[in-house]
């Protein structure tokens, strides 16, 4: 569905990303693991078309190259990103927002049917549909960021940290609205710190040290292989 | 001159400055660009008003409907062929500010001078619609009554179209937060050339109802970027209603000025006004949409 | 030594600037006295807008208190200390409005210090309609425009001399500090507000003397006259053009652009506002970061091409964006 | 004896969001001290409130008695609290050593002229940069861009130093590099309050950590016993059985 | 140290010298023309042509010059007292509305391009900011567009600066004594209601205007300043209805003028004496106004029965393409001919040109015209629009003067 074939990104003479291969299959749930500063945010950011990747490699999504598209046609091609910070408009309501995630030509069809779905996900959202989202607590902020980037109906879903700065029992919450969003068939791509709740979704998983990808496996062989352990605490070591 | 007539004649008087803040307001809050150009679109939309009217016996309102869409199409080349390269360079939104005070100031030069070439230094005016309307004793031109009917409704359909379709709740998700606003798909290019045409349209519908009670020169454009300008920031940069507020505030303002203190100090009544909503409320009196 | 040398050619170059009125004619020197002013103001403004990137277009409220000064007092008290009472003005002024509003960021801060010219403008009118019941004044001085001229060049050279000892010291590191990344700055301990406090008051009490001892040259003087903005707006393009960042910068600009505006308005009278504006926009396309930074970096890469061509400079944009 | 820094029931709120919930702790000075927790826990939130960079909602910050909590920056630099930035700051159109003398040259009793070149030298060397004070800072690498900020924050002869994810971005030579550099500070008696995400360099350099977790505190004690507690474990790795 | 500015400013510093030098190069090598040989007389102005100023100097000033330009053109050139004609080689530059730009151009005038005579430029503040020049440089003054009071000392202070339009006390007087024989008349009560714009021009108007209506006997009962750029008048217009004056006088400029009228008709102001500003005189105005025009005053006027005015109107008007106003302009082409009389008789000797229009008497548009005291002063102080004519009312006893019609029609 999705991959990437030697993606480098350089801020200035900073090297984030290293020649990075990586793909995703049709409804595949994957999780990029790593410390801070390994190079994960660059990674999506890259796919979304936010930063622009070195000439030399290739981002390839359903068979055709989307590499160096502005981030708005990226989204048209299927898929959506909930970028770190969430990045939703905290000085609209959360109806507004909504409106703004089906904005998408891809999304204009199945609207009505796509609202409903993820109010049906995020129950909560019905309940506030006229509050503005920066009043709202960090969790219900993430619930809109995840529900307006399914309102574009996308086939893959990014999400970079999505539990950053959330309380446990938030975190708990997050990743339950992610795994019914999972079962609708949407293939997620996740970056995540949370390395226990996010391997208990995933169906595979990379590990990434300084720009690279160190590591690769399912979520049962990661979740018991020391190195990811090391990556975070360095208790091993 | 009784309390209520004061308050009605300044309300008549800020429909005219409301009614001219509302374009810059867009292009400024939405497009980001600081445009000094602004008030000479304005000056340039009175001239082809006046050119209809006295030229081609064209009614103004009727020329409303000719001269708006030049703005709105003039603005929207302007903001391809030249302005989209610097928001293209800018690297912050500082760098874009200074780029575009610099450039619309050139932009500002050439318009007052093609202006001059065609219509010289005179100070042109004509009349329409000169005629007394009586609103509750008080005495209003109705050309006057005009820009405070145009004002209104343009801004409330505005308004309503800013809140309540997507494609305006799309244009605020760009004034509010550019970034995200590509994430969920918006051309955020098409988007601010589109603000920045929308705002000179509204410049040229200005330009139209001013000309048919207010003498102007092709110099005068300057006097309108910065009444505008004031009135934009006292309503928050891109807030519409806010720029419609303020504008109407002002106008009551400088009425009651000149009423109860000295016609004298009107001027320096606004500009004082201006200082301490700026001092005390930098985000303007009724907030910003931009953060 | 290289300052030694430096500060030799530069009291040859002032020595030949102070005698050419006596070469030049009416005409030449009142090129130079336009010239002068429009160097220094460009300078002065340079000195606070340049580090602090804060984007004033007060200069033409201190350029006409300066002025208006001048006139009001020039009967009543002996020449130079009208122009002492005219700095003391500037600077209080300075003062009340720096303290107000080095707070207000970007654009804002744009718009307050036009705002603020008209304020002063529109104050000055009413007091004159009010209480003094005249709006014109009428200054007849006995002296001609070379003595103008030499004191508006001494007083350039004095901007230059103090742009440059403050660009040596502590206060000079602060302003760095603080055009670099204010941050950083307030963690160094530098009080940034007193550094730009400071700065506004030194370069608005320049523009303030500009004025007055420009203002001998009309004659007459109303607020319409000596509160004209297009001389902030002037003063802006030229420090910008040269690069406000640098001590020279001003000069590289508004020279140019001042004999340019001269010979466009002599050749082109007619079409003289579009040719500006045209030259305007294409300054600002072309050489957006101005002429001095654009020339230095041509220098630099013509000095050291091949092999490892700019990869300092590269790095220093970078870090910058 | 009063401790250097003592913080009480600092909280800081964005809108709606409450990044710090009335943390306190307290240091003694000469310790050295890893404030940890997973991202966005609001460990650099309190490092900018303790700067001065944020003001705080509520609570106390008092460094060797004074309060300095509602103080401009630049006061509380002058208190002597100096720090680094978790991106690097320099000051990229000034050379090396005049990045060093900005810190030198404004503390509470500058040195003069001559005193602060000799100083900044002697800085310079001491982080490791003997001799570049001439470059331009741009210029410099990574690491040497750290080592000159280091140099910086020692300009303003602190009594507290707050180091901002300092190690992170180093590969591991210039890693034990950077902690040796750290260690010799602290051994010569300087207070260190850093947060860290190199895990093996807390172990090594700081006997005691303070864990955070969504802006509360959830552990303060010896670095080796919290990083076991199973609540920080979970802070950090999730709960698995976060899915049901 | 090798980070400081002192070692960078070398190249620049040499760069910046050689900028000046070949700036400043081209004016050091100007030699003056040789006098004797001459095949041209040279002519300069600067004029506003841009800016806050551009509107006045576009009606009363710039197309003065060109037709006048334009008229000696068709006559062959400039004729000189041997009858030889010169043509005219015209220098013109735009002072941008800036008082140091109109001073050094004039400069540049007379030590560039050492034209022969320079005209001056528009308004009262950009007169007198010129006058010490053409006084050190020897260039005879016609300062038209400037009203001021103090004329008779500037005479004094400048010998060769000529005044033509006047000063406040002039035109304040004659609409008091105007105003106070109606009064006798008992056509109008003694009320007036004053306003004036807050700049030179109308601060000079109503601060001579005072003591001139309190002498008359007139009682001001409303005494109104407002700022430059104004353009709603609700207010005042509204208080000097309330005041129960039969006069409202404004001292105003073009843009308030129209607004005013405009404002006037929409309140349903009606005083007796309606007396304006600048820009009642545009023929622009009157024709707008058309019959409500009619017994409206202000500045100015003609004599609609001198033929060589109305002839000039004409020529004005094909030339330009617009009437002159009823005030100015046909003095500044007065003057215009009085120099182009003076060159005729005396030749280009700028001493002698100055002599002879102090002293000499000519035939202009404006009839018979001498100076005294080089001001001129047979005015037109007050005009009325009478038959979609702006005719001069007062001075009453000047030839030519109609009779005032009040009181002024209410608005139809």
């Amino acid at each position: 569905m999705l991959s990437l074939d030697e993606i480098s990104v350089r801020y200035g003479k900073h090297l984030a990303l290293d020649r990075v291969r990586l793909s995703v299959r049709e409804g595949e749930t994957v999780v990029i693991l790593g410390a801070n500063g390994a190079g994960k945010s660059s990674l999506l950011k890259a796919v979304a078309g936010l930063v622009r990747a070195d000439p030399g490699g290739a981002v390839t999504f359903r068979g055709t190259s989307v590499s160096g598209l502005p981030a708005h046609r990226v989204l048209e091609a299927g898929m959506a990103l909930v970028p770190e910070g969430r990045g939703i408009f905290a000085d609209l309501t959360v109806e507004e927002n909504l409106l703004l995630g089906a904005y998408a030509r891809r999304a204009r069809h199945g609207e009505g049917k796509m609202r409903e779905l993820v109010l049906d996900l995020f129950p909560k959202l019905a309940e506030r549909r006229r509050q503005i989202v920066g009043t709202m607590s960090g969790g219900e902020q993430q619930m809109v960021a995840i529900g307006r980037a399914l309102m574009s109906a996308p086939d893959l879903l990014m999400l970079d940290e999505p539990s950053l700065g959330l309380a446990p029992v938030v975190v708990g919450e997050l990743f339950e609205a992610l795994a019914r969003v999972r079962r609708t068939g949407v293939a997620i791509l996740l970056v995540e710190q949370n390395v226990k709740a996010s391997l208990a979704l995933a169906d595979r998983g990379y590990l990434m040290e300084v720009g690279r990808i160190v590591g690769e496996g399912s979520a049962a062989e990661l979740r018991g292989d020391p190195a990811v352990q090391r990556a975070f605490l360095g208790l091993a070591s | 001159m009784t309390l209520t007539t004061a308050l009605i004649a300044g309300l008549v008087l800020g429909g005219t400055y409301a009614l001219v803040a509302m374009g810059l307001t867009l292009q400024y809050g939405i497009a980001r660009i600081m445009n000094l150009a602004y008030g000479d679109t304005i000056i340039t939309a009175a001239f082809a008003a006046f050119i209809l009217q006295g030229g081609l016996a064209v009614n103004p309102l009727l020329g409303l409907a000719l001269v708006v869409p030049g703005g709105f199409l003039l603005s929207y080349l302007i903001y391809r062929l030249i302005l989209s390269h610097l928001v293209a360079r800018a690297s912050d939104r500082g760098a874009l500010e200074v780029d575009s005070i610099l450039t619309t100031f050139g932009l500002l030069f050439v318009i007052q001078g093609v202006l001059l070439v065609l219509f010289g230094g005179n100070y042109t005016s004509y009349s329409f619609l000169n005629v007394a309307v009586d609103i509750m004793g008080a005495k209003v031109a109705a050309n006057r009554l005009l820009a405070l009917a145009l004002a209104l409704s343009i801004g409330l359909t505005l308004y309503l179209l800013l809140t309540r379709t997507r494609w305006g709740t799309a244009l605020r998700a760009v004034a509010v937060a550019p970034q995200s606003a590509a994430l969920v798909g918006i051309d955020v290019n098409r988007a601010a050339a589109f603000a920045f045409a929308l705002g000179g349209g509204l410049a040229a519908a200005g330009g139209v109802v001013i000309s048919m009670y207010q003498t102007f020169t092709a110099t005068a454009g300057v006097v309108f970027t910065m009444k505008a300008l004031i009135v934009v920031i006292m309503g928050g940069v891109g807030n519409l209603l806010g720029a419609l507020c303020a504008g109407l505030l002002l106008g009551v303002v400088e009425t009651l000025v000149s009423t109860y203190v000295d016609p004298g100090l009107t001027l320096a009544a606004t500009y004082a006004i201006f200082l301490v909503v700026l001092l005390w409320r930098p985000q303007g009196l009724f907030g910003r949409v931009a953060r | 030594m290289r300052t030694v040398i430096g500060f030799a050619l530069a009291g040859v170059v002032l020595a030949g600037l102070a005698v050419a009125p006596l070469y030049l004619g009416p005409y030449g020197t009142g090129l130079l006295i336009g010239m002068t002013g429009y160097v220094t103001l460009a300078s002065a403004w340079a000195m606070f807008s340049g580090p602090t990137r804060f984007v004033s277009l007060a200069t033409v409220a201190f350029f006409g208190i300066g002025a208006y000064t001048m006139a009001v007092l020039y009967e009543s008290l002996p020449y130079p200390l009208v122009l002492a009472v005219a700095a003391l003005v500037g600077l209080v002024v300075a003062l009340v409005v720096g303290l107000s509003t080095l707070r207000l960021a970007g654009v804002y801060f744009v718009i307050f210090t036009f705002g603020l010219a008209e304020l002063v403008r529109q104050l000055v009118t009413w007091y004159e309609v009010n209480v003094t019941g005249t709006l014109g004044r009428y200054l007849f001085v006995s002296f001609g425009s070379e003595v103008i001229y030499w004191q508006l060049l001494g007083l350039c050279a004095a901007t230059f001399l103090i742009a440059w000892v403050i660009g040596r010291s502590r206060i000079g590191l602060a302003l760095k500090v603080i055009g670099d990344d204010e941050v950083v700055a307030v963690h160094c301990g530098i009080s940034t507000a007193r550094v730009k406090l400071a700065l506004f008051a030194v370069s608005s009490v320049i523009i303030t003397l500009v004025g007055a001892i420009q203002a001998p040259r009309w004659t007459y003087i109303e607020p319409l006259i000596v509160f004209n903005p297009t001389v902030s707006f002037l003063t802006l393009i030229m420090a910008l053009l040269g690069g406000a960042g640098r001590l020279w910068g001003p000069l590289v600009g508004a020279v140019p652009l001042f004999l340019l505006f001269e010979w466009l308005s002599a050749n082109f009278p007619d079409h003289y506002s579009i040719i500006l504006g045209l030259l305007f926009m294409a300054i600002v396309f072309v050489l957006p970061k101005g002429v001095l930074e654009f020339a230095e970096t041509g220098l630099r890469r013509l000095r050291r091409r091949p092999p490892q061509d700019g990869s300092a400079t590269v790095a220093g944009k970078e870090v910058e964006g | 004896m009063t401790p250097l820094l003592s913080i009480d029931e600092l909280t800081k709120r964005f809108g709606g969001l409450t990044a710090v919930d009335r943390i306190s702790f307290s240091m003694e000075e000469g310790e050295a001290v890893a404030l940890l927790g997973p991202n966005g826990s609001g460990k650099t939130t309190v490092l900018n409130m303790i700067s001065g960079h944020l003001p705080a909602s509520a609570g106390r910050i008092r460094l060797g008695g004074t309060t300095i909590s509602g103080l401009p920056a630049h006061r509380i630099a002058h208190h002597g609290v100096a720090r680094t930035f978790q991106l690097v700051r320099v000051l990229p159109s000034l050379s090396v050593e005049e990045n060093v003398l900005a810190a030198i040259r404004f503390r509470v009793r500058p040195a003069s002229a001559a005193e602060a070149d000799e100083e900044a030298r002697s800085l310079l060397e001491r982080v490791g940069l003997a001799g570049r004070g001439g470059e331009p800072a741009a210029a410099l690498t990574y690491i040497d861009q750290k080592r000159m900020e280091l140099a910086r924050a020692l300009g303003s002869r602190p009594s507290l130093l707050l180091l901002d994810e300092w190690l992170a971005g180093l590969n591991p030579s210039e890693l034990r590099i950077g902690i040796d550099l750290i260690a010799r500070l602290n051994d010569t008696g300087m207070t260190v309050l850093l947060v860290e995400h190199v895990m093996d360099a807390v172990r090594a350099l700081c006997p005691r950590a303070i864990v955070m977790n969504a802006g509360r505190k959830i552990a303060d004690g010896a670095t080796a016993e919290v990083l076991k507690d199973p609540e920080v474990v979970r802070a950090y790795l999730g709960e698995s059985d976060a899915v049901a | 140290m090798t980070y400081s500015k002192g070692g960078r400013c070398l190249p620049s510093f040499t760069a910046l010298a050689t900028i000046l030098g070949l700036a400043l190069a081209p004016l050091v090598a100007a030699t003056p023309a040789g006098a004797q040989d001459r095949t041209s007389v040279k002519i300069g102005y600067a004029v506003s042509k841009t800016g806050a100023n551009a509107g006045g100097a576009a009606i009363t000033t710039i197309p003065n010059y060109r037709l006048w330009l334009h008229d000696v053109e068709k006559n062959g050139g400039l004729e000189l007292p041997d009858g030889s004609k010169l043509p005219i080689e015209l220098v013109e530059y735009d002072d941008r509305s800036s008082a140091e730009e109109v001073v050094r151009a004039v400069e540049r005038l007379a030590g560039q391009d050492q034209v022969d005579f320079i005209l001056p430029p528009w308004g009262t503040g950009f007169n007198l900011a010129v006058a010490p020049l053409f006084d050190r440089y020897g260039y005879p003054q016609l300062a038209v567009s400037s009203v001021t009071d103090k004329a008779p000392q500037f005479v004094q202070r400048w010998p060769r600066s000529f005044w033509f339009l006047g000063g406040g006390s002039d035109y304040t007087g004659a609409l008091a004594s105007l105003l106070s024989a109606q009064v006798e008349a008992g056509t109008i009560n003694n009320k007036v209601a004053m306003v004036s714009v807050a700049d030179g021009f109308g601060i000079d108007l109503v601060s001579a205007a005072r003591p001139a209506m309190a002498e008359a006997g007139m009682d001001v009962v409303l005494d109104r300043t407002y700022p430059v750029g104004t353009n709603d008048f609700t207010t005042l217009l509204n208080e000097a209805a309330a005041s129960g004056a039969d006069t409202f006088v404004s001292f105003s400029y073009p843009p308030d003028t129209f607004a005013l009228t405009e404002q006037a008709q929409v309140a349903d102001y009606n005083p007796k004496v309606l007396y304006l500003g600048v820009g009642a005189g545009f023929p622009p105005y009157g024709r707008k106004l058309g019959d409500k025009a009619e017994g409206i005053m202000t500045l100015g006027g003609i004599d609609a029965k001198n033929a060589q005015n109305m002839a000039y109107r004409e020529r004005h008007k094909e030339v330009t393409g617009e009437y002159p106003d009823l005030w100015g302009s046909v003095i500044t082409y007065a003057s215009l001919q009085m120099l182009q009389e003076a060159i005729r008789r005396v030749g280009l000797d700028r001493e002698a040109v100055s002599a002879e229009l102090s002293g000499g008497t000519f035939q202009t548009v404006l009839g018979e015209t001498k100076l005294q005291d080089n001001r001129l002063r047979d005015l037109w102080l007050v005009g009325q629009w009478q038959d979609g004519q702006l005719v001069g009312v007062a001075p009453a006893d000047r030839p030519g003067a109609s009779e005032v019609i009040l009181p002024r029609q209410p608005w139809k």
